[in-house]
């Protein structure tokens, strides 16, 4: 992990801190050259980190205090256009590196205090992190070029590759089989089950998964035909966290479609449910919790 | 090298590098090649690649004191083809039993699998399925004849594997149709999902 | 050949005959050959395989005044294997079916550089070095076989990547250790970061 070790850390990278200091990248250049000269698509950025860079050789400079604010304002502007829907996605990968850009813009403008107090350091900290893996990202870009001459040199490269001659297909040994076509089809469906579907993953938060539509059945058949219940002994003998909780979405569920009521006579006292609907279908519990569903 | 109008480098071209042109196709041509055919790829009358080739094969053979290699050029079924030395045979079977365990490797089942349900398909959707580099694999089956090249996509020059009567022999049915249904998998993978818990 | 009973005839063999022996099993092996499994299979120790290798790869290069082939000998992706020369590629073009795989594009280039040096690595992690989703990149390098899993991490899930064999051939080197050397900074972000230039 990489943490502000000293505010100078980037300069050491800097190519020629001179040129970064110079008047020109202070400047916002002129306002018809900006326009003219940075509308971007998206499609030309792989994201935050590649629009950073690309800004920053644009600029020709190294990110210092000044040219930051720079190259800060031109991405914020950028971020400004990605207001279409389909984009929102992809422009959400910018939001951090935004924020922290800001803040270290804002940072920038406000009159530098004398004491260094902890925001101070948590700005540098976020700076010099922001620093880290955008040099980092550089690292891995220009090697790419390295990936890219190679795969190229080596795709036109012709390796000898022939059918092995039938006399020694011949001598190959027997083959041993021992599958039974059941055996090949349970192969078959691992073989050809979807690969773990790329989603993040969230099993470990709430395994097991419970069903609120079971849960529903479940309280459905304990009320529909009895007297008012209360919540504790609708959960009595439930163990399972994952459990009581759905049970109590089903509730809530069921309280949205008009099919139960609540009492409650204080804050955080005894909850009784009872039985309101004059008809109940089965169907109804079909849609039920379908919010949560996906 | 159609063109006839450069100078010297140009008459020493067919001399010198013929021959080694010829060995470079020959070392990747999977099929014997007929005279005329290397002569149209090389742009080099016919005669000229014939008096070549005969010399690579004297060359390959040693017989003018130089190294008898462990391979040599046959002409066979009208065409050229570096095959190996008969002297080396042991050797090669030997390799060839390491390189061939009796049984096939998971690996190799898993992939037969997917090609003997969604056959005809080509190495590409395998790999993609299979999320590996199959070519080996696929060579390996091809070599014990489990599948067979079924056809080649006109347009994408893709080649399109399918199983075999072996398979079916191994597998003691009489047709495809009698492998056991492995669906709902099978249909694209958004199905039955609901039901998997 | 482990035994030393046998007479002249044995003894003359790993000498003479191990290079024409292993020209015999590079003309049919399909894979990148490892000097441990040419010694396995031919009987040979490995210091001879290793020399008996390096005499042909000179000797198809024409090093001592010889004719320079057509073909080389490589080591490529961990093993040893028969390719055109270099210089005769364009030649044999016509002559290979390779259906040359579209090119990565540059976001599967820079996730592909991100696994190579940082291996084993899961997707969040590539995600968030190279600050965006990357999940359908790391679908294509896994269909290439570029990258496979390598292990799952027990507690969290995460599916770890590791680049596979397939591209250290495809890349033309041996292995993970002959990529160039990127900035210090990659070994872990808080060394070097001094020292940069």
């Amino acid at each position: 992990m990489l943490t502000a070790s000293s505010p100078g850390n980037w300069s050491t990278v800097a190519q020629s801190p001179s040129e970064a200091e110079a008047p020109h990248a202070l400047q916002p250049e002129a306002g018809g050259n900006e326009a003219a000269g940075f509308s971007v698509s998206l499609s030309n950025f792989n994201g935050p980190f590649d629009l950073l860079l690309s800004l920053i050789a644009k600029h020709e400079m190294d990110i210092t205090e000044i040219s930051l604010s720079v190259v800060t304002g031109e991405f914020i502007a950028y971020l400004k256009e990605l207001e279409s829907v389909e984009e929102l996605d992809k422009a959400t990968e910018f939001l951090v590196v935004a924020a922290t850009l800001l803040d270290l813009k804002v940072a920038g403008l406000l009159p530098q205090g004398e004491l260094v107090d902890a925001e101070d350091v948590a700005l540098l900290e976020a700076r010099d992190l922001l620093f880290a893996r955008l040099l980092q990202y550089r690292a891995f870009k220009e090697v790419c070029a390295w990936f890219a001459g190679s795969l190229e040199i080596e795709s036109r490269r012709h390796v000898r590759q022939v059918r092995l001659e039938e006399k020694y297909r011949r001598q190959t040994p027997e083959l041993v089989w021992t599958l039974s076509a059941d055996d090949f089809a349970a192969l078959a469906a691992v073989a050809l089950a979807p690969r773990e579907l790329p989603v993040v993953g969230l099993d470990h938060l709430h395994a097991p998964l419970v069903s609120i539509r079971e849960q529903a059945a479940l309280v459905v058949s304990l009320l529909r035909h009895g007297a008012p219940v209360t919540f504790r002994q609708l959960i009595a003998g439930v163990d399972q966290k994952g459990v009581v909780v759905a049970r109590f979405i089903a509730i809530l569920e069921l309280y949205r479609g008009a099919v139960v009521a609540f009492e409650q006579l204080e804050p955080l006292g005894e909850l009784t449910i009872r039985w309101t609907a004059g008809h109940w279908s089965e169907e109804s519990l079909a849609s039920l919790g379908a919010d949560y569903d996906g | 090298m159609a063109e006839t109008t450069e100078t010297d480098e140009r008459v020493a071209l067919p001399v010198i590098n013929l021959e080694r042109a010829l060995e470079a196709i020959l070392m990747i041509a999977d099929d014997p090649q007929s005279l005329v055919s290397l002569a149209t790829s090389l742009g080099a009358p016919v005669p000229a690649v014939r008096q070549s080739v005969e010399r690579l094969v004297a060359d390959y053979d040693g017989v003018d004191g130089g190294v008898q290699r462990g391979f040599e050029l046959r002409e066979v079924g009208g065409g050229w083809r570096i095959y190996v030395r008969g002297e080396y045979d042991e050797v090669v079977r030997d390799f060839v039993l390491t390189q061939n365990p009796t049984k096939l490797s998971q690996a190799a089942l898993e992939t037969l699998a997917v090609i003997a349900y969604k056959q005809p398909i080509s190495r590409g959707a395998i790999a993609s399925i299979r999320a590996v580099n199959v070519d080996s694999v696929v060579r390996t089956l091809l070599g014990r004849g489990l599948i067979t090249e079924a056809f080649t996509d006109g347009e994408t020059g893709a080649i399109h594997y399918a199983t075999t009567e072996v398979l079916l022999s191994q597998l003691g049915i009489n047709s495809i149709e009698e492998l056991p249904k492995v669906s709902p998998l099978l249909d694209d993978g958004s199905e039955g999902f609901d039901d998997a818990r």
